[in-house]
């Protein structure tokens, strides 16, 4: 079975820095794969690198055996590929439910003769669109938000908001980076119950998060960065063991 | 169904039709109707402009170069080629467009001060063109433009025509023409807004990396927005023109980039119905102020100033957000 | 031809002295507060009409500058407070607008305080030209450069030495952070908008004898110092100075070898190829964006 | 703001209003003159001195029993130099405050906008500015005072012609008057034989022209240059000649013919020469020209009324204001078809511009003679001839 996201040799230099060296691991479809690591560690420069926001210093992404080096974000997402943010990226200047159907995006291609003239056709789309993104974001707990601007809602609300948005596309593989930061335990329960939800959907799993919890309980497979370098890559029941991610964890 | 419908979506465009219908009981003369023609055309221009810089985010400071360009090009066809009115239109949009699209896709790579600067400076080289080049658009003393017709039909302003048998004058036909437009040019943008097109725009000024990661071409998108709101100004441009009787370059001016922005960040960013309001405001303030001679510098730079410092929304996002709040804590007093 | 191409290089730095120091008044108002200030032209319109004014009121030259640059600066501070300060909140875009709306209310009340007309200032010293290589040079452009040099100059050791200079540049760097350490962050913006007023003045003064002044000389100038310091690359001193000089350079260049119709036409466009190699001008920071 | 904008519309309404109830005691009505000026903006030189004289001499009229026994009113807006605000004001004029005619118009951009609009009202109209192409074709309604830019041409180049000169290099401004004075500079040049061997432009914004003057420098057999351009910029074109050490004749335009150019210029100015109003140099005219007491009364009333030097800018709007109270008079009446017509068959006005004799195809009615040639010596203005 080929791997869904594989990295290979992957480096990032921030003027000589090194956010990111020599990196490789694989991820298979249907994983849930997490990432950790110290701060500073470059789990979010990972994502930002997978996911096409930065361009690798060297190595190779690719993405279902495809390489993914001269693509766009928003070309990554047409190939199934979708994330959160650690600083959510809402738009504030839109209302919840727009901020799910522009999740949608990819799926409602209209002409800008259809849309000028509104014809039924958009029409239709838009109100099945709408419902989607409503079923979606009961689905992931903001149901109570239906109505409301982007602008008015919780911190906590606005994480799961984002995850409804990054569902919308009908992703195969989705990104999540630090989805637990910020919240309390209940919603932190409630997160892990979503994650395997969408586990349980067949949608591959990439998580960045602090919360060892979270993470031991729901990962396939865990990556250990540190410093940029992988320090480890397993099971979380090797990952426990591994006395290189103990001394760094122990301060060591 | 039908109820829901009206209130959501086209309660404005409707309110906007009624003021239309109603207004002209209140024109006391053909001035009063030449100045509601000229708000119209300029309100739909600034329609336009707010889908690039209200709804899209992207800074214009040289949008009068494409409004004076459409303005040319039906100067140029109508008058010195003997081109009809609507093909002249249209003809000039489509150059435009294509001219918008070649400059926007580079600059628009651009953010912040350095777009403000690029659109900037794209207008001044508009404007230093239609300016030297004398032998086609009569240079700095500009050029007379044939009333605007339709199909060997003129529409002068000093014409008399019968509209399914009212005799009406010459500005009120117009002032019914420029109606229209202003309307089609509303519901247009709010068309547009409210559709997957208008939400990725919205999303390139909410947030472009979240834009891009749900797989929206940002790119792309930016320049269609500039290309709309070129081609709105374009056609808005060539109207103008027919009304004016006359243009010079002063029409792709700086200056007039300037009016333009400032009618939308004065009237509400992101506001159709606001940005018309401030193309209304500041085409009414120098007719307003001219009765105060050397002070109506002064006054005009004291109220726009003002309105921003206390209105940085701009006036009806502010007007509605303050009603709105009245009417709540109303109700809540009530309850 | 050595003659002609050292003529459009004295003239092209001339103007690109002046641009220059507009462009560095944008640079710190800029760097302060993320400002971009249409009312930098009117510091510079405030220092030329008062002198003018004041000296025709019989006021000895040295004292009517000091008063004219006291006078810009107190606008300046005035600008910030009462402008500025109270719509903190606002859009770039609408900060844009204020500024646009205090500039033409300044130069309204100029044109009622000082009329409409023109007015000449006398050259600092002799007014004979100087010969270099068979082209000459007015002797107000060595007091411009002279000046647009030491101000440079004492810019930069106001940011590297002065205590109010460092609190200018952390906050520029990071508002909350300098907060943090007990700068006083309204205190720094106002001395911002001063200093760049004082600049303005100055640099109003020492090119009237050159441009002549009126109430209106602000706005193209204005535009032109703007032009130069997106040119350098917002918020860089360095850039601010190259990017005036080569704009003045290349105007003049433009106007004498290749067309004057078309020399500000050039000037733009060598903005737009600037910033499309550059997006961030010549020297403007590379920040990469977090997410 | 909004509430004054109301009051102010409802003023705007009930002065409407009161217009039509008061059309039938016509007889009492004041004659309205309109007028739309660039009072502030770049051609401020130009509106101001215009304004100051019609509202001068509006009063004068009416102190000494106005005209028709009907008072003056004059109807003044500014449009900042800007011509769509000049055919909007225009607008305003003929339909809101229905004037009986127009003098105004500083600029010829502003004038050629409110054109069209004027010739389809059918409103007589008395235009200050000075291209050519305002009276060339001739435009049933449209008049001016100022002598025609091409005037101006065939006056310096003729007197180029009579000092031997025959190449010459041209700067213009890129503005409307610079721009259209360079367009007949190169026509005239060209009727009389002349070559113009640099033709270089600045824009009005500009401050040295020294790069254009060096190109003109070294352009090979120059023996005179020309400037033609109003504001400033001449003043600095004057000023950089002079710096670099530039000898050959130098001659300016009617653009700048004013003393308050003389102040800018300074001492750069000496020996340049311009064709202008004899009201420069109202001293210096012979004892028998018909123009010297015109001249010198109204140098004496402006200078009196307003403390500020006379310019002959303000002359153009006097005679504008003239020759509408002329035709007015004539007409008996403010029909503005009889208005028009007795304003085309004035002869013999003579006025602080010159002579002028109206004919049906020629609504200027001056010719070039009416330009003197003046010369700067010594800091000041000598005719010449």
């Amino acid at each position: 079975m080929t791997a869904l996201v594989e990295v290979k040799g992957l480096d990032k230099a921030f003027g000589g820095v090194h956010a990111v060296e020599g990196v490789s691991f694989a991820v298979e479809a249907g994983q849930v794969y997490s990432v950790i690591g110290p701060n500073g560690a470059g789990k979010t420069t990972l994502f930002n690198l997978i996911t096409g926001l930065y361009i690798p210093t060297k190595g190779e992404i690719l993405l279902n055996g495809e390489s993914t080096a001269k693509l766009e974000p928003n070309q990554l997402a047409e190939r199934g590929m979708c994330r959160t943010f650690q600083q959510m990226q809402i738009c504030m200047n839109m209302t919840a439910i727009e901020n799910v159907m522009l999740g949608r995006h990819l799926q409602l291609r209209s002409s800008l003769i259809t849309t000028l003239f509104r014809l039924p056709s958009l029409r239709r789309n838009e109100t099945a669109a709408r419902k989607r993104a409503a079923d979606l974001m009961k689905y992931v707990g903001c149901g109570d938000y239906l109505d409301a601007e982007a602008s008015a809602m919780s911190y906590g609300a606005l994480k799961r908001l984002e995850i409804a948005r990054a569902l919308a596309a009908e992703p195969k593989v989705i990104l999540l980076d630090e989805p637990a930061a910020g919240l309390n335990a209940t919603e932190t329960a409630a997160l892990e119950d979503l994650i395997r939800k969408i586990a349980d959907q067949g949608i591959t799993v990439m998580l960045v998060e602090h919360d060892m919890k979270l993470v031991m309980g729901i990962s396939d497979r865990l990556l250990v960065l540190n410093y940029g370098r992988v320090l480890a890559e397993g099971t979380p029941e090797e990952i426990r063991q591994n006395p290189d991610v103990i001394a760094a964890y122990l301060g060591g | 169904m039908l109820n829901r419908f009206m209130q959501s979506r086209l309660r404005g465009l409707m309110v906007l039709a009624l003021i239309l219908i109603i207004l002209p009981v209140f024109l006391g003369n053909p001035f009063h109707y030449e100045l509601v023609i000229q708000m119209a055309i300029i309100a739909a221009t600034v329609v336009g402009l707010n889908l690039l810089v209200g709804f899209a985010g992207q800074i214009s400071l040289g949008h009068a170069g494409f409004f004076g360009l459409g303005a040319y090009f039906t100067g140029i066809a109508t008058g010195t080629y003997g081109w009809s009115s609507i093909p002249a239109l249209v003809v000039g949009a489509i150059a435009v467009g294509i001219i918008a699209w070649v400059v926007g896709r580079p600059i628009l790579r651009l953010k912040g001060h350095y777009l403000s600067m690029a659109t900037l400076a794209v207008g001044f080289i508009i404007a230093i063109i239609l300016n030297n080049e004398r032998a086609i658009t009569g240079g700095p003393d500009g050029m007379p433009v044939p009333a605007f017709d339709l199909f060997g039909w003129e529409l002068s302003t000093f014409g008399r025509y019968s509209l399914f048998g009212v005799d009406i004058s010459g500005v009120q036909a117009w002032y019914i023409l420029a109606s229209v437009v202003l309307l089609l040019a509303v519901w247009f943008a709010q068309n547009l807004i409210e559709s997957p097109i208008g939400r990725a725009l919205r999303s390139v000024k909410g947030s472009e990396v979240a834009a891009s990661v749900v797989g929206v071409d940002t790119a792309k998108y930016k320049s269609l927005v500039f290309v709309i709101s070129a081609i709105y100004a374009s056609v808005m441009g060539g109207l103008y023109a027919h009304f004016q009787g006359f243009i010079t370059p002063a029409v792709a001016s700086f200056e007039f980039s300037i009016l333009f922005i400032t009618m939308v960040v004065l009237g509400g960013m992101g506001s159709t119905f606001g940005v018309i309001l401030g193309a209304v405001v500041l085409k009414l303030l120098p007719q307003v102020l001219a009765d105060f001679q050397e002070l109506e510098t002064v006054m005009f730079g004291l109220i726009l100033m003002l309105t921003m410092i206390f209105m940085p929304k701009g006036l009806l996002p502010t007007i509605t957000a303050t009603v709105s709040k009245r009417m709540r804590k109303k109700a809540g007093g009530e309850a | 031809m050595l003659a002609e191409f050292l003529q459009y290089l004295f003239t092209g730095i001339t103007i690109g002295a002046t641009y220059a120091l507009i462009a560095l008044g944008f640079t710190l108002i800029y760097n302060a507060s993320h400002v971009i200030n249409f009312a930098q032209g009117e510091f510079l319109m405030i220092g030329g009409m008062a002198t003018v004014s004041l000296t025709a009121m019989g006021v000895p030259m040295i004292l009517a500058v000091v008063l004219a640059v006291i006078l810009a600066g107190l606008l300046g501070i005035a600008l910030q407070r009462l402008a500025i300060a109270p719509a903190k909140q606002a859009d770039v875009v609408t900060l844009i607008i204020i500024t646009i709306g205090a500039s033409i209310f300044i130069r309204g009340i100029a044109q009622v305080v000082w009329g409409k007309e023109y007015h000449v200032m006398q050259n600092f010293s002799t007014s004979e030209p100087i010969e270099v290589f068979g082209a000459v040079l007015n002797s107000q452009s060595l007091w411009v450069l002279g000046i647009g040099a030491v101000m440079v100059v004492g810019l930069v050791l106001f940011f590297t030495k002065t205590l109010i200079g460092k609190a200018i540049l952390a906050t520029s760097m990071n508002k909350e952070a300098a907060r943090l350490v007990g700068i006083r962050t309204q205190m720094v913006l106002m001395l911002a908008f001063m200093v760049s007023a004082l600049l303005g003045s100055v640099a109003g003064i020492v090119v009237a004898p050159i441009t002549f002044t009126s109430y209106d000389i602000g706005i193209i100038l204005g535009l032109k110092g703007f032009v130069a310091a997106a040119i350098g690359g917002l918020g860089s001193g360095v850039g601010a100075v190259v990017g005036g000089l080569s704009l003045g350079i290349v105007e003049a260049m433009a106007a004498g070898y290749i067309s004057s119709d078309y020399k500000d036409a050039v000037a733009f466009s060598m903005i737009l190829l600037v910033l499309f190699f550059m997006p961030r001008g010549l020297f403007g920071a590379k920040v990469v964006e977090r997410v | 703001m909004l509430r004054t904008m109301m009051r102010r519309a409802g003023k705007c309404a009930a002065v409407a209003a009161a217009g039509l109830m008061m059309m039938s005691a016509q007889a009492a009505e004041p004659i309205k003159i309109g007028s739309f000026l660039s009072v502030t903006g770049p051609a401020s030189f130009l509106g101001d001195p215009e304004l100051k004289t019609l509202e001068m001499y509006v009063e004068k009229i009416n102190e000494e029993g106005g005209v028709l026994g009907r008072p003056l009113e004059l109807v003044h807006y500014d449009d900042v130099g800007n011509a769509s605000s000049a055919r909007n004001f225009a607008s305003r004029l003929i339909r809101s405050d229905q004037v009986d005619i127009i003098v105004g118009g500083s600029t010829t951009g502003a004038t050629m906008a409110a054109v069209p609009l004027i010739e389809q009202a059918q409103v007589p109209f008395i235009s200050l500015a000075g291209a050519v192409v305002i009276t060339n074709p001739v435009k049933k309604w449209v008049f001016k005072t100022p002598q025609t830019d091409r005037m101006a041409a065939e006056r310096i180049l003729t007197d180029m012609k009579d000092r031997g000169i025959t190449k010459f290099g041209l700067i213009s401004g890129t503005g409307g008057f610079g721009s259209s004075g360079r367009t007949q500079t190169l026509e005239v040049a060209e009727e009389m034989g002349m070559e113009v061997v640099a033709d270089v432009t600045y824009s009005g914004s500009d401050t040295d022209m020294t790069a254009q003057l060096t190109n003109i420098r070294n352009t090979k057999g120059v023996e005179a240059v020309l400037n033609f351009g109003f504001g400033q910029g001449p003043a600095i074109v004057t000023r950089n000649y002079a710096q670099l050490g530039m000898e050959l004749p130098f001659y300016q335009s009617h653009g700048v013919a004013s003393d308050s150019f003389l102040e800018l210029a300074g001492s750069s100015a000496e020996g340049l020469r311009l064709p202008a109003s004899p009201l420069l140099v109202p001293d210096s005219l012979p004892e028998d020209d018909p123009q010297k007491e015109v001249v010198q009364n109204y140098k004496a009333e402006y200078e009196a009324r307003w403390d500020s030097k006379v310019s002959t800018f303000g002359a153009y709007a006097y005679d504008g204001l003239m020759l509408a109270v002329r035709a007015i008079e004539e007409a008996g009446s403010t029909d503005p078809a009889a208005v028009r017509d007795a304003l085309e068959n004035i002869k013999g006005y003579v006025g602080v511009t010159g002579e002028f004799n109206m004919a049906p195809d020629d609504h200027n009615g001056l010719d070039a003679d009416s330009f003197r040639i003046l010369e700067v010596q010594n800091g000041e203005w000598k005719l010449i001839n």
